[in-house]
């Protein structure tokens, strides 16, 4: 365990998290230029409004409530993009992730898991009702989202045979796995949207709640709950990549490339489509989760078993 | 190095029992348990290390000890909730109590 | 030397964060004290290159402490621990067993001859996992299903004040009555 | 064999990047913080938000806490389902079948909806 392992890429540890703040700013001012067309202004101003709101929320003054849990709040807020920045740990880019574990796939859903009490923490330690009840809302995604989504990673792993997620890009050679498991990539995207709490799944920073779990915090801690946010959607479409999408195959480019590229792709399709879809609420949600997509992507797991032990995989 | 997992396990697991022991609400009583269990999953994979790698016993062990505390929160908090509606207690000293 | 460092660290971080839980007002800062006794035990375990088990009491103890945070702030009269408020009892004897069984079990772990085993931990242990599984302790998979479907049923049985009959009438005909309709059917 | 030092590593860099914005702030920001009471659209605030609150789905923690507990063998039967055949995938699968009765009683039960 002391020794320095082969598969370790040790310069990874600055390139991957600033790939992720570059992929996250990207999501963020996808989403304002949407938004800025939407509304009639001009797209390309758009591109500096995350920047500028950055800026603005290191300057601000910030607010605070009395009666509020500073430490469970802080500490909630926070592991919000660390538990982003550790789950890229096992994402490869072309082939090399900072570090192939051999259980990759489960650190991946471990440290995505920890969003879970990370924004129950953001929402109980405002001592607001607002930020509460977005916390709650978090959780009963979260409690609909995650059964689906482990058997739509298992299901990838079933695919390679293997928990590596290095593995499990490089058994794509042939055929990536989108073609052979769609319901479990379609399960995926769902639940990544869910986790990084993105539209149609923003009901726990809803406007309905006055901003939820992301209502009381100000500064540098407001920026540090969205910049997380925008970083788990990055880490999770990054990820569906190696899992789904052949990883760096492809012509031409460098497989370092074909993973950016991909990534960037995913990245993109989901921004576009949180603001293409209806709100999904929460309460509806539940039932969809455990009676629709747990069957749905349990039966994806059943064929991509039976076509592996058959030796059609 | 045995030594020291178990020094953990043993210290984890007296923790464990001083909560359960002490504590009147049901859900603290159950993290007393969790406690516990969490010093036999510390034990079991030490022993498994060191003692006996070559058979998945020691795994094992760990995964019941899991699947354990996840039955023990379930039904804990399931009966809990039974209680509660019935009587408006979440105490072990009341629910002990047979009259109404 | 670093790993010796590590384990000690996260030995004694867990054990703290777990008298802890006893120790603070806040039902929050109990059950995130419990999830940290467990995260720190989970380094430990890595150390003893079960990776796999590691990570997955990462995994689980998060979902199930937040679980578990949920019902904590349920049931409990005072959640934030703004009025102090003690829910104990018999806390001297309570600490007496404590300490008694520490010492034994401490005792036991020092002076019993532990059995060695010279032979290397296998290459990897979650294959070993998933062979015993599959193989000759399949008996275990098989319990644990049950367990967990009687679990299931047993906790919808307790839990739900509203099952079917609730819903939809004596004669399961009517047209439910929820406060909220659900996402699948009617 | 797996190294966990460069996860020990990233969560130094992580730590460092949370902590740097926090930093930054201290320095750039303006003023002390200012003490207010939480947004309630305008109403007064009467008492404190970190009170029991009634969540409305609690048998959904039941039944997922249950559910879950199959991924712990689901993922080390990964690694040897093609080897095994077959039979390991029948097992694997009637161990789900279980479970998913038990959630179709549940939903059944309508313990899937806000009560």
């Amino acid at each position: 365990m002391i020794d320095a392992d082969d598969a370790v890429h040790w310069w990874g540890l600055v390139l991957a998290p600033a790939l992720l703040a570059a992929y996250a700013y990207a999501a963020a001012a996808g989403s304002a230029a949407r938004t800025a067309r939407a509304s009639g202004a001009p797209a390309a101003a758009a591109l500096a409004a995350p920047a500028r709101e950055a800026a603005g929320l290191l300057l601000r003054r910030r607010r605070t409530v009395p009666g509020a849990d500073t430490l469970l709040w802080r500490v909630g807020i926070a592991s919000v993009p660390v538990a982003a920045v550790m789950a890229v740990l096992v994402v490869p880019v072309g082939g090399r992730a900072i570090a192939d574990l051999s259980i990759g796939v489960v650190w991946f859903n471990a440290m995505e898991v920890l969003l879970w009490g990370g924004m129950w923490l953001a929402g109980w330690g405002a001592n607001s009702v607002w930020g509460l009840v977005g916390g709650y809302r978090y959780l009963i995604q979260g409690l609909s989202h995650e059964l689906p989504h482990m058997f739509a990673l298992t299901t990838a792993a079933v695919g390679a045979g293997s928990l590596r997620v290095g593995d499990i890009a490089a058994a794509q050679q042939d055929v990536w796995f989108v073609l052979v498991m769609p319901a479990a990539f379609v399960v995926y995207l769902v639940s990544a949207l869910a986790m990084s709490f993105w539209p149609p799944f923003d009901q726990p920073v809803g406007r309905d709640l006055s901003g939820g779990a992301a209502a009381e915090p100000s500064g540098p801690d407001r920026l540090v709950l969205l910049a997380g946010r925008h970083a788990m959607l990055a880490a999770a479409a990054a990820m569906a990549v190696p899992l789904f999408l052949g990883g760096g195959a492809g012509p031409l480019l460098p497989g370092w490339a074909w993973s950016l590229l991909k990534a960037a792709a995913v990245l993109a399709l989901l921004v576009w489509a949180g603001g293409r879809v209806p709100a999904v609420r929460m309460d509806r949600f539940a039932e969809v989760g455990w009676v629709v997509l747990l069957p749905l992507v349990l039966l994806q797991a059943l064929a991509v078993s039976v076509f592996v032990v058959a030796g059609w995989m | 190095m045995l030594e020291a997992f178990l020094l953990l396990a043993a210290a984890l697991l007296a923790v464990g029992l001083y909560g359960a022991l002490s504590q009147q609400s049901v859900v603290m009583v159950m993290m007393g348990l969790e406690l516990m269990l969490n010093a036999v999953m510390v034990a079991a994979a030490a022993v498994w290390f060191h003692t006996s790698p070559h058979s998945a016993d020691g795994q094992l062990l760990v995964l019941a000890a899991m699947l354990a505390m996840a039955v023990e929160m379930a039904m804990g908090f399931a009966v809990t909730i039974a209680i509660f509606r019935a009587r408006d207690v979440d105490v072990t000293d009341s629910a002990g109590d047979l009259r109404g | 030397m670093a790993e010796w460092t590590v384990f000690v660290v996260c030995a004694v971080a867990a054990v703290a964060a777990g008298a802890a839980v006893f120790r603070v007002d806040s039902m929050a800062r109990a059950t995130f004290a419990l999830l940290a006794s467990f995260v720190f035990t989970a380094v430990p375990v890595l150390l003893l290159d079960l990776a796999y088990l590691g990570v997955l009491i990462v995994l689980m103890m998060t979902m199930e402490m937040v679980v578990m945070a949920v019902f904590m702030i349920m049931f409990m009269m005072n959640p934030a621990g703004l009025m102090p408020m003690t829910m104990v009892h018999n806390t001297k004897g309570a600490l007496a067993i404590s300490i008694a069984v520490f010492c034994v079990l401490a005792a036991g772990a020092l002076l019993v001859p532990w059995p060695r085993e010279s032979a290397p931990p296998p290459a990897d242990p979650t294959l070993q996992l998933g062979e015993a599984i599959m193989g000759d302790d399949m008996l275990v998979m098989m319990v644990a299903g049950l367990v967990l479907f009687a679990t299931m049923v047993s906790g919808v049985v307790l839990a739900t004040g509203r099952g079917r009959y609730d819903r939809y009438g004596d004669d399961l005909r009517g047209r439910p009555d929820d406060p909220i309709r659900g996402g699948v059917g009617r | 064999m797996d190294s966990f030092w460069p996860a020990l590593a990233l969560f130094a860099v992580a730590s460092a990047g949370v902590l740097g914005l926090y930093g930054a702030a201290a320095l750039l920001s303006v003023g002390e913080p200012l003490v207010r009471e939480p947004y309630m659209g305008g109403s007064p605030v009467s008492e404190h938000a970190v009170s029991r609150f009634h969540v409305r789905w609690y048998a959904v923690t039941l039944l997922f806490i249950a559910f879950d507990m199959e991924m712990v063998f689901m993922y080390p039967w990964v690694l040897v389902v093609a080897e095994k055949g077959m039979h390991a995938v029948g097992e694997m699968f009637g161990f789900l079948a279980v479970l998913v009765a038990a959630v179709v009683y549940a939903w059944r039960e309508g313990a899937f909806r806000w009560t």
